[in-house]
């Protein structure tokens, strides 16, 4: 061919790039279901379920209690016996009240029956801060990546969120799927044709050769924000979106710091034990040590309130600083 | 026998729905949870409860606190991200508390709150000072472990705690019939042997006289009691939420507005004249308005108090 | 009406503590959950359970799992970490499973295992193959949250789910009544519309009708059930656990030993005599013997194993 | 003084450290409450509440259902009202059931309530294996650690269980003190007088120049045993005990490394975003980067299983062999 062929794009909201495919999932598998609250007739907190269940109804899209615990035994124990339910938990927070299901029961399942039984359930849950205040805006996310048998995954594009929940709900053991709830209203360009988005493949958003900035889920968008600021004083970005969390692409990671030599993690979450941490370790056992900033919220609960949640979390100006301030040392 | 001051009650309605009225007008501080519809069922339930008790919600906590007597400026400000606020506005909309005015707190996680109140009413039984607690959660609420969990340790223990279901029958957009295969919702208090009764929560008198006989029975020592009251939501679950009903059934439920239905009492029976009950909703505006200036005036919180009082 | 072979059900009681005595003479792999005192409600249970049909339940699971016809020399194998085991020795007491034997498994963390359950019910549900779900958890399951998070669910979507609860009144130390403020505990059930029975656990016939009632009414499709089978922990919370009660109260119990009490039934009705008794009794030594052999004979697991199957 | 005065000692087991500590503060302080399953008559499941319900009797010290939320719920709301409950959780696989209360809303109390509330409450419960299998030996005080709000401590000394239940009985906010099964039984000298032991201060266990092996809980027996090991090949360890997770007390690590060059971490959970990762990454960016190994649980499932339990999880002769292997660096 004498030109390079792209593929046909659809522009779509984030929220509708999830529906889509989660739509197509359960078009292509009967098996498929969905469980949570406010999921059936409402479609969902952020509308990201809009309009299927008028296709699937509600055999297969059930409303759920305000009982997250045993929304996910329910869905652990129906994978188990041969479904792929996908259980919608509102805020991240409440994932904790289901983790006794997702940790001791479904992330062991494979394990503990000498590969009998699996449970293939995808958890989909928001995390981050919108004002929702101290007990909806946690990203706890790094906690996930250190359970064996637990897969997970954080989309910051339609794109990502089409082919990562495509692959989520193919999957053969439990995957906690995030989504931000800043993305939702974003949009973006998805492949017509379907696309699935592999696990354990980190993506390059902006190709750079000074830093390697590396982050996941709604501050990929900051990450980008800060690398056009800096572009302006001749800083040249590596910017990596994850997209998978665990596995974790470490080849991606290492290959740029190999060439920018600096890094610089990013994360909404707090930065004790976190996610940037693992990976610039995981990093450095490649490349050698460099020169590390990490970046995340404040070590406090994020408040309700648009000062101090704004104080608390990462911004673009913040990261373009912190960029600054690793490329002068 | 009557257990609360009809006009008094009135007034706490009036000014819960200014409150939130006035609330709903401003767009600016993302959304708010607000209880018109169930305004009886707070100030009813208050009416029962003395100042050495405590009252803990759920997220949606405005008309409660109000009723409760936090002062209506702390609120607003509390409510707007001011420093004024009665939690210097770090709380916020689901979280803001007033121990010293009886109202421990709001918390928003569905469930969450309702051991917490539990254990505040251990403290109270182990004090021995004859302070009860009331906790105040919603019918999606009824469906969480922790109530069962919380409803069982507290009859176990005889815990002096009042459990309140406001039983607006709608957890967002979930039907109370769709969530719980239970009768009553007071039945699930019943199971645990508890003092149990369901009331209409559109009638101030009536839910002031059960509060009044449940805090009495929990008050004597008798153990907790489980009081279910059903009211109406006539605003959409946040102020930013999709309504899912339509107009006309928001119009229909209107009818049943547990204010005008008061009013409309008073004034039959001679109490108000239509003067009188105008008076007190212009009375009720103002006292908001004042609430208003004072958190429009108060400052908000600096960047750097985010890291004040982590630890 | 008879629903359960009674010759049959004494055999399967005897296999169990036969199997049961002889583990828990092995002291190498650390502490066992023994089911003595409890064979009625694992016997009784299973024989109401068809080929289709799952069972579930709670750490204390190898009554239950050789009811329900689980290879006995798999189950030592697994109990002593054997690659012979029906897990290859890694799931081991408290979390082994056989689906393929109608055993879905256990799982030990106390109510944890009950919306597991709920969520295989679902699936058989979604089937349509008229297989149902039986999930046997203790009297301390009752407390947890789980419990009625998952019974609200099961009843409002009417899941092909039988709920049992094994209560041997306790839970490790703590008295059924010190732990749960609630009449009979199958009440929980009730509350949510099911069909709901408390029964004598330690009469094997009498639990094989009420289950038989039960799963009847689970399979066509009227909702779940709740069966509470009150019975009696013979032996310690586990083989290693401190034992509270005094020797007095456990000689006492002795004399309740469901299958001494079914014995005599049998011998009284003149079923059964001396001799034959004795034979089974014998029986049931020589295939647990087997089984120990065979357990005895697979290997341990190697380290490399470790690793696999995690993801 | 001419001498050096040595504080008298007692011999007692760890659990009578733990019993002796909460006698002592419950003596002391009338508000100090436990509640928790089989904490009464029973005396705890590892007998380290023994004797203590025949003096303070059923209103203090209250057996709970295994209702592990509400018993945390119930023990926050005492704290939050003027009480200091000590909930026992018999594994801390089961802390999951009661993080909503414990870090939705104890953790967050004093924040937001702007200092006007707050939670002093002490979880105890234990980690670690011991054949207990897949649900009841996961070791996730790494999560607890990012979590703003919350104090983490884990003694391995009978001394330091004693000393650092006293100080977390005295705390003014949400301490969880994890003891490892292991311990219990294990002897040791307490101080006859009564010592608390601060938070955020570690202790050297070893001296030595040429590594520094930093651990916590049941994990610092095999880092000492492995340092035993290691010095007949004539290698000298520093062994440093964390105590306390949160807050950490780096300066010791770092003036150890300092001086060592070389830092081994060992935990028995998982490494992924783990302890010792944190700790290494904090105690570099005060060293520069230096050789570092860390050693955890393979990332599996614990089964009960002997042999695969002890393939899980770090031993002393694996740990002598990474220490070799980083002296070789
Ligand atoms: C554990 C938990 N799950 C989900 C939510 C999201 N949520 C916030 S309010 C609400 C509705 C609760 O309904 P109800 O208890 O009836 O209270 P109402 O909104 O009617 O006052 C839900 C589901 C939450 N806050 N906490
Ligand atoms: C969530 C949870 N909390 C605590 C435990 C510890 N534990 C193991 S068995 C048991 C007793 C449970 O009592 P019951 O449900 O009556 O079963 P039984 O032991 O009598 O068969 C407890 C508390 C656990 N496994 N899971
Ligand atoms: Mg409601
Ligand atoms: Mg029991």
């Amino acid at each position: 061919m004498l030109y390079e062929q792209k593929p046909a794009m659809a522009r779509m909201f984030f929220r509708e790039a999830v529906t889509r495919a989660v739509r197509e999932e359960m078009t292509l598998d009967p098996h498929v279901l969905i469980l949570g609250q406010d999921v059936g007739a409402f479609g969902g907190s952020y509308r990201e379920f809009d309009g299927l269940y008028k296709i699937f109804g509600p055999d297969r899209i059930r409303d759920t209690p305000v009982a997250e615990a045993a929304t996910i035994g329910i869905a652990a124990g129906a994978a188990a016996a041969g479904y792929r339910p996908l259980v919608s938990i509102t805020y991240m927070d409440f994932l904790m009240l289901g983790f006794d299901a997702l940790i001791n029961y479904a992330a062991k399942l494979r394990y503990k029956t000498a590969g009998g039984l699996s449970a293939p359930m995808v958890v989909k849950t928001t995390a981050g801060a919108q004002g929702q205040g101290v007990a909806h805006s946690q990203c706890i996310e790094a906690w996930l990546m250190s359970v064996p048998g637990l897969r997970v995954v954080a989309p910051s594009t339609p794109a990502d969120a089409y082919g990562l929940m495509k692959t989520a709900l193919r999957c053969d053991g439990p995957v906690v799927y995030i989504d931000h709830k800043r993305l939702f209203p974003t949009p973006g360009d998805t492949p017509v044709t379907e696309t699935l988005v592999p696990f354990g493949k980190a993506c390059i958003r902006r190709d750079g050769s000074d830093v390697t900035v590396v982050s996941h889920g709604y501050m990929m968008r900051v990450a980008l924000d800060a690398a056009q600021i800096v572009a302006q004083d001749g800083i040249s970005c590596d910017v990596i979106d994850l997209r998978s969390l665990a596995p974790l692409d470490i080849d991606t990671v290492a290959g740029s710091v190999e060439r920018t030599g600096r890094l610089l993690t990013l994360e909404e979450g707090q930065v004790v034990c976190g996610v940037g941490t693992e990976v610039a370790i995981q990093t450095f056992e490649r490349t050698g040590p460099k020169p590390w900033t990490r970046i995340g919220a404040l070590p406090a609960p994020v408040s309700s309130n648009p000062v101090l949640e704004a104080a608390c979390i990462p911004d673009a100006p913040r990261v373009a600083d912190a960029i600054r301030a690793l490329l002068a040392r | 026998m009557t257990h609360i001051d009809p006009v008094g009650a009135l007034r706490a309605m009036l000014m819960i729905r200014a409150f939130e009225d006035a609330l709903a007008r401003r767009k600016e501080h993302g959304f708010q949870l607000l209880s018109s519809g169930e305004e009886a069922v707070a100030v009813g339930l208050v009416s029962a409860l003395g100042t050495g008790d405590q009252l803990l919600t759920g997220g949606r906590s405005i008309g409660p606190a109000l009723a409760r007597g936090v002062a209506p400026e702390r609120v607003m400000a509390e409510l707007l991200g001011k420093s004024g606020g009665m939690n210097q506005g770090r709380a916020g909309r689901g979280h803001m508390s007033d121990p010293q005015a009886g109202f421990f707190g709001a918390h928003a996680v569905v469930g969450g709150n309702i051991s917490i109140a539990a254990g505040v009413a251990m403290a109270r039984q182990l004090d021995g000072d004859g302070g009860i607690v009331a906790i105040l959660f919603g019918d999606g609420a009824c469906g969480a472990g922790a109530l069962h969990e919380t409803l069982n340790m507290a009859a176990q223990w005889k815990l002096p705690i009042l459990f309140v279901c406001n039983n607006n029958q709608l957890s967002v957009s979930t039907a109370r019939d769709a969530a719980l295969a239970v009768a009553n919702l007071s039945d699930l208090g019943a199971t645990f042997g508890m003092w149990a009764r369901t009331v209409d929560g559109l009638d101030v008198q009536g839910v002031a006289a059960a509060a009044h006989d449940a805090v009495r029975h929990v008050r004597d020592g008798l153990g907790p009691a489980f009081l279910e009251c059903t009211s109406i939501r006539l605003r959409s679950h946040s102020t930013t939420a999709r309504e899912t009903r339509s107009r006309a059934e928001l119009a229909e439920l209107q009818t049943h507005c547990p204010i005008r239905r008061h009013a409309a009492a008073l004034q039959a029976d001679g109490t108000l004249d239509d003067a009188q009950l105008e008076q007190m909703r212009q009375d009720a505006a103002t006292d908001i308005a004042h609430a208003m200036a004072y958190a429009e005036a108060s400052p908000y919180p600096t960047a750097q108090e985010a890291l004040r009082h982590v630890v």
